[in-house]
């Protein structure tokens, strides 16, 4: 191949003398889309912060561009040395619109004065490009987590630039976004642009990686070639072992026919979801599918009592209950794992024994006050134990885990309370694969149990690979149902012709 | 995906609500902006009819502009700085120590017309100063403009050993009591009053039509989104604080312009309670990164008809205080109630 | 010109002289016109404050405003603007420049005799404190009148002048504990008003080296009023002083009347004395400008019927 | 799972790393926790060594103790209200209102021995009336204190009608200036001091010990998190700016034992300054959820070791503005130094 337009040696980075990153080396060609892969904390986002100038490399180690060396000083350094990025969290300033986030520290201006106008109409063609649904000049904190994401995406196309780095681009994408990404992303690569696409999907990195560097604890341990990159060899890079079943589903198929444990009849909220009725059984799982923005995390929301609703029931074993806050939720049993983990799931500057414990601690305690630290220790080191969380120890802040793992305190946080219904929204995203399939077993042995499992999932193999019946939201009403039939396995195209409404078409 | 028109029918059908969406966000701002200026209405309403008619005079009008003005000045740096998420407590000492160097200058013969400059600039510093802490050794905002409310409190007695220094021929001493007559025996406006709407004006200009404006409401929304950007947040934080002094700098010279005088010690006494109060009157987010000057101003107008009704209506002292504090709650609730349903502030 | 509404602007609410004042203000303009409007108002010792409250004034058109001068010479401003609007304004326990009356106690004159009275106690020998307190013109007068005579007295020797007991009981009190720890010896201790003098006084006995007595004896003596040497400890005798300027009024009307509840410890302290002295002497040192004052005899004047009364009374005659 | 070996090994590495790294963050939090300490140790023997051994003196130490009492106390019910992110500017006031209230009461003959709990109701009730306004209308916690700093301060003068109400036999005097003699003769503490004692091991134990206590943690940590978590916020809220108000009375009550006297306008004028002061300087994060009680009660040490050191060393009373001023910002940023690349506050 040609001369590679991007060549990292020997970088190293250390927090505070945690070592992040060990001599790691990445070679990267124009004109390709090259996959980083790893486990969470695997060091992706730090190699790539080091690229952009957010982080500064430990000394010793060399970045070359285009064949000269370069010291890249701060975010202006990385901009300056033709580099663009995606950060995997998200970094807008929800206060100001679309148009002003894209131009952040590049603002338009004419005689001194902010063109605004300019601004709007710079953003316009990517934004089209993209198929964005909303208008320059709508401020970001209207938007909900997809489309921030898509505004992200737009910054960091907006630049042009030599090198594009793309960190989990597509969390909070639902299908067809992520498909129109790809698209875009395949013309860049035909114009030019060496593209690093970080990912935790397969399936992504399978339709659009040329090349995959691995990472694992901070260390380079494999760099692949297009002919190589298969399955089995990845994940056993990454997580040091092989990965048999990644779907798990050893659950009562059946299940569905057994007592209906949570309905939701008729839930509005008069803005966003327009009377959904949705019922699930003990021991099924059943898959709540849909476009980015069709409602289904405020749908969640109505059922546990997050939000106000404007009409609706809930019955909860055939008794109808009133469920005003998420509190009276846990009481009787509707548990609730957000889609936002860091925003609305964890206290991050506490331990993780204490996160675990939150929904608990009343009912543990003695006299209904006093903390029962013993008791809570105890929870806690079996939640360890039973799910896998990889921390020094039950005392370590939330904080400073990894994404799976922040993940499954947050879930053992909700197994507490012995829940009958778990509502689990967007329970893998940004969670490696390793994690993912633990994560799937956890829902397969809790359907097992008898616990009724509603998961909400922009990630349709996942739908597919571990749900019973999936349910399927458009524009705030339930526009279908598909149910796993023994000939009939449940499929993409289906799904996606309810969430976007084709089917009506074809009828 | 595969079948284009159907999709592109949603996104239009989406994209047409997300334009209503933005039309009711809009309105909403609108709202917002207009903020209080329902409560300062009513406010006036209520003291001119208490008041048997004394309100509403072009005289008392006149001075409830050039009360509000100091105040004004103070609340629109101060303004500044709650955007990005800090918080000035030393607007008051700063105000002290500035008065008291200008004054000290003006009595010079030869240096006398500079004091103006002097006073500005002695703000300016002690500004710069406090962001340069907050901006590079990264120091909590409250912790260090606590320190300096202190520390520049002594300096200002310092400066003018514990007395009162005071000049009946200070020059420029128009700007405290005169007025800009705009019809000649009919319509006139104190120059205090003048120099306070420039003041907004010119804050209004810097937020909302310049490149720096967004920086300083891009990180008070979002400081390491800001960082990442390429924002130099240190400069942004050293500006803001440095124009919160300027404007006390600029506070302490009208106040030795109205008054001839200054003393280190009483002038400026929990003065930055009240510019606080009307940032936060004026619907601007202590968080950071929401808010706009025309709502302080609207604030210090507010405090200002307060104070001077409440006198006009010849309310006694004690009851001043309750009521002052009632009102303050009041208006607050008030606007909570009216926006519910919008974004929290 | 009938007397309709008067405006006062007093130094501090808190401080009890203010709200006497205001009190007998109010007291002797209903005499005149029982539906006077007052409108009393603290400005805390900030001139922008007071000059505010003026202007607030002169707006809601009162007839007279009752005033304690934040400063004597910068106020003149804002009482030329009142005097251009037709209003009568009058300076008590300050001067002001330019005030249609001033009455006034003669702050360096108290801060004298209460020296005085250390200086005749301690034999003209001793270490001496002087507890400062906020900076404004009475409390500085008061200072220099106190330096005037401790001067004059090669044998005593001024510890320390520079701290602020802050005008008040807590202030004091803190000071106190500070001094009496820094200074091994000190012999008297003059404070700069009442509040402040109490407070340092009451240092003198609870917070006492724990060595000698229980704390119910310290604490009984204490009941009783009595300041010095309560327990006998390490604690020297040291004497207070504190001028009390309840001026004018008493200056004016004769006795003195127990404007202040806590009069009644204060009766046995030696403070008491020096006041009382001080008072006699100044009803020599009254300013009335132009204005006279009417005596009556003690005994029909209200509690409350001070300085304040005494000007709106002057006033009233002089504008009839 | 399956293939157990690889996986155990690299777990196991990590587990190693991961132990170091805990053993760090532990390192890290001890120092966090003794916190500013140093400070303080430095503070006391800079002003030993200055003041010629007058400092570390039995008496002197009963007199710092006991000046920093009811600073600590108020100082603790403020740690409370901004562990949950809020502040409370409205203790003195409150604080003021009580002791007059307590003081109103003890001198009815019947009813006097009931003035300290009188005292500690008005205060518990104007925190709940604080909390309430907050939790329940999700008004700025800034706002409405600073609205109540104002409104209470005019009640409180309203007790007295403006007066010094004065009490020389006020029941439980002994509170305010008795001392615990711990060995006759020898030791002894000051009742002040052992109240404010317990007033933080009171605090400590809700604060760690109890479900109340990781709730508190938790709304400071992140609101939106607790409210999805099932806690009941506005109850949590309410809590913690009743015990501000609480803690505020009893502050009413100390000071009035203490002088025997209060005043509405004058007792405890910009107490929450002192109080804020002490809770910052004690490591507690303005944006809640970090911090401890400990690092309250040497914050507060801190300030009156101050006062006391500069008026024994003899600073004149302007230098000590000034000097207090800088040690403040000096600390924080000591305290920043040191604590480099661990997490923010
Ligand atoms: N700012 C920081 N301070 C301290 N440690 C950090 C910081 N950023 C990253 N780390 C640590 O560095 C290691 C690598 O983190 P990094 O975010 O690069 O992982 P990643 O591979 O991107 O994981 P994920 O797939 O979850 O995004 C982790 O152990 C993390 O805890
Ligand atoms: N905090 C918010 N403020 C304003 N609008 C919001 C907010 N959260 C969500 N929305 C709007 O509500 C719509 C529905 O969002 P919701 O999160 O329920 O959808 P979803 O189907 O769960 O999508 P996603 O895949 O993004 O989670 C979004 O299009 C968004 O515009
Ligand atoms: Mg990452
Ligand atoms: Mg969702």
């Amino acid at each position: 191949m040609n001369d590679p337009i991007l060549e990292m040696r020997g970088v190293s980075k250390s927090f505070f003398g945690i070592k992040a990153l060990r001599s790691v080396d990445l070679t990267v060609y124009a004109g390709e889309i090259h996959a980083l892969m790893g486990e969470n904390g695997a060091g992706k986002s730090t190699l790539m912060k080091i690229l952009s100038g957010a982080y500064r490399p430990d000394p010793g180690g060399e970045i070359r561009i285009e064949g000269s060396p370069v010291r890249i000083e701060g975010p202006l350094g990385g901009r300056a040395a033709g580099i663009s990025i995606i950060y995997q969290e998200l970094s807008l300033a929800p206060n100001l619109s679309v148009a002003e986030n894209i131009y952040l520290g590049r603002e338009l201006s004419r005689a001194g004065l902010l063109a605004r106008g300019a601004m709007r109409e710079g953003v316009g063609s990517i934004l089209k490009r993209l198929g964005a649904d909303f208008l320059p000049s709508t401020l970001v904190a209207h938007l909900s987590m997809g489309q921030r994401q898509l505004v992200e995406i737009a910054r960091a196309l907006h630049v042009r630039s030599k090198i594009l780095i793309m960190d989990e681009p597509t969390t909070a994408l639902s299908a067809g976004e992520s498909a129109r990404l790809f698209a875009l992303i395949r013309q860049l690569r035909a114009e030019g642009l060496a593209i690093i696409y970080i990912s935790h999907r397969m399936d992504e990195v399978y339709a659009l990686g040329d090349r995959v560097t691995v990472l694992r604890d901070g260390r380079l341990v494999g760099a692949l070639d297009k002919q190589d990159i298969r399955a089995d060899t990845i994940v056993r890079l990454m997580v040091g072992r092989a990965v048999s079943s990644f779907y798990k589903k050893d659950h009562d198929p059946e299940a569905g026919r057994g007592h209906p444990v949570l309905a939701a009849i008729d839930m509005a909220d008069g803005r966003r979801v327009k009377g959904c009725s949705l019922t699930v059984h003990a021991g099924e799982v059943v898959g709540l599918a849909g476009l980015i923005g069709a409602g289904r995390t405020e749908l969640a929301h109505l059922i546990i009592g997050a939000a106000p609703r404007t009409s609706g029931r809930v019955e909860l074993e055939g008794r109808p209950v009133d469920i005003r806050t998420p509190g009276e939720a846990l009481d009787i049993g509707v548990a609730y794992l957000t889609e936002d983990r860091k925003t609305l799931g964890l206290f991050l500057d506490m331990s993780c024994l204490d996160n675990i414990n939150l929904a608990v601690l009343g009912r543990d305690a003695r006299i209904g006050y006093i903390l029962d630290r013993d008791r809570a220790r105890d929870r806690a080191n079996r939640a360890f134990a039973a799910l896998g969380i990889r921390a020094a120890d039950i005392n370590v802040t939330v904080g400073a885990l990894s994404g799976g793992n922040q993940q499954k305190v947050l879930l053992s946080r909700l197994l507490a309370t012995t829940p009958k219904v778990l509502i689990l929204d967007e329970p893998t995203r940004g969670v490696d694969v390793g994690a993912k399939s633990e994560i799937y077993s956890i829902i397969d042995n809790l359907a097992k149990s008898g616990t009724a499992i509603l998961v909400i999932s922009s990630d349709l193999p996942e739908i597919i690979g571990i749900c019973d019946r999936v349910v399927v939201m458009r524009a705030g009403h339930i526009a279908g149902e598909i149910e796993r039939g023994a000939t009939s396995p449940l499929n993409q195209e289906d799904i996606m012709a309810l969430a976007t409404g084709m089917e009506q078409l074809d009828a | 995906m595969h079948d284009g028109s159907p999709k592109t029918d949603t996104a239009a059908a989406t994209g047409l609500a997300a334009a209503q969406e933005t039309k009711r966000q809009r309105i909403r701002l609108l709202i917002r902006a207009a903020g209080m200026l329902p409560v300062l209405l009513i406010l006036c309403g209520g003291f001119h009819f208490l008041s048997e008619g004394r309100f509403f005079t072009g005289q008392n009008l006149g001075i409830v502009l050039q009360q509000a003005a100091v105040n004004t000045v103070l609340a629109a740096g101060m303004t500044f700085v709650i955007l990005t998420g800090g918080i000035d407590l030393s607007v008051g000492s700063i105000l002290a120590a500035s008065a008291m160097a200008g004054l000290t200058l003006s009595k010079l013969p030869e240096l006398g017309m500079l004091w103006l400059p002097a006073a500005l600039l002695t703000g300016l510093g002690f500004g710069v100063i406090n962001g340069a802490l907050i901006a590079l050794l990264r120091l909590p905002p409250f912790i260090v403009t606590l320190g300096s409310l202190t520390a520049v409190r002594g300096l200002a007695r310092l400066l003018g050993a514990d007395t009162t220094v005071f000049n009946p021929s200070i020059p420029y001493a128009f700007i405290g009591n005169g007025s800009l007559t705009l019809v000649p025996g009919v319509a006139s406006i104190p120059w205090l009053s003048v120099i306070a709407l420039l003041v907004i004006l010119v804050s209004w200009l810097v937020l909302r039509r310049t490149v720096l404006g967004v920086h300083i409401y891009a990180v008070g929304g979002n400081e390491s989104a800001a960082r990442l950007a390429g924002i130099k947040v240190w400069a942004v934080l050293i500006f803001v604080y440095g124009v919160s002094g300027l404007f006390a700098g600029l506070g302490g010279a009208m106040q030795a312009a109205r008054l001839y005088a200054a003393n280190g010690l009483q002038l400026g006494q929990s003065y930055e309670l009240d510019a606080i109060t009307a940032v936060i009157l004026g619907g601007t987010s202590f968080v950071g990164g929401i808010g706009s000057i025309w709502g302080t101003l609207v604030g210090a107008l507010i405090i200002a008809v307060l104070s001077n009704g409440l006198i006009l209506v010849g309310v006694s002292d004690i009851w001043q205080y309750v009521i002052k504090g009632l009102v303050i709650i009041g208006a607050v609730a008030l606007d909570r109630y009216r926006l519910q349903g919008s974004a929290r502030t | 010109k009938e007397l309709k509404s008067i405006g006062v602007s007093l130094g501090s609410m808190g401080n009890p002289f203010f709200v006497a004042l205001s009190k007998g203000a109010e007291f002797e303009a209903r005499k005149t016109n029982p539906n006077v409007k007052i409108t009393t108002v603290g400005f805390e010792y900030d001139l922008g404050k007071q000059v505010t409250q003026i202007d607030n004034f002169i707006a809601a058109g009162v007839d007279l405003i009752l005033l304690n001068p934040g400063d004597p010479k910068a106020i003149g401003p804002a009482i030329k603007k009142a005097q251009a609007a037709g209003i009568v304004v009058v300076a008590v326990d300050t001067a002001a420049e330019g005030a249609d009356a001033t009455i006034t106690t003669n702050n360096v004159q108290a801060g004298e005799i209460s020296c005085q009275y250390i200086v005749d106690k301690l034999g003209g020998k001793g270490d001496v404190i002087i507890e400062n307190g906020p900076q404004v013109s009475a409390v500085i007068d008061r200072v220099v009148g106190c330096k005037n005579v401790l001067s004059k007295n090669p044998g005593i020797k001024v510890l320390s002048s520079d701290q602020d007991g802050k005008g008040s009981r807590e202030g004091g009190l803190t000071v106190a504990q500070g001094y009496l720890t820094r200074f091994p010896k000190i012999d008297a201790i003059f404070a700069i008003n009442d509040p402040q003098a109490i407070g340092t006084r009451s240092r003198g006995a609870p917070a006492k080296p724990q060595r000698h007595c229980h704390h119910r004896g310290r604490w009984r003596a204490r009941h009783r009023g009595r300041a010095e040497g309560s327990c006998g400890t390490a604690d020297p005798g040291v004497r207070f002083a504190g001028p009390v300027l309840h001026g004018a009024a008493r200056g004016a009307g004769g006795r003195r009347h127990s404007q202040w509840p806590e009069a009644g410890l204060d009766r046995r302290a030696p403070a008491l004395e020096a006041r009382d002295q001080g008072q006699r002497r100044r009803v020599q040192g009254l300013d009335l400008g132009s204005f006279s004052v009417e005596r009556r005899p003690p005994r029909e004047r209200s509690k409350h019927e001070m300085t304040g009364g005494g000007v709106i009374h002057a006033v009233r005659r002089a504008t009839r």
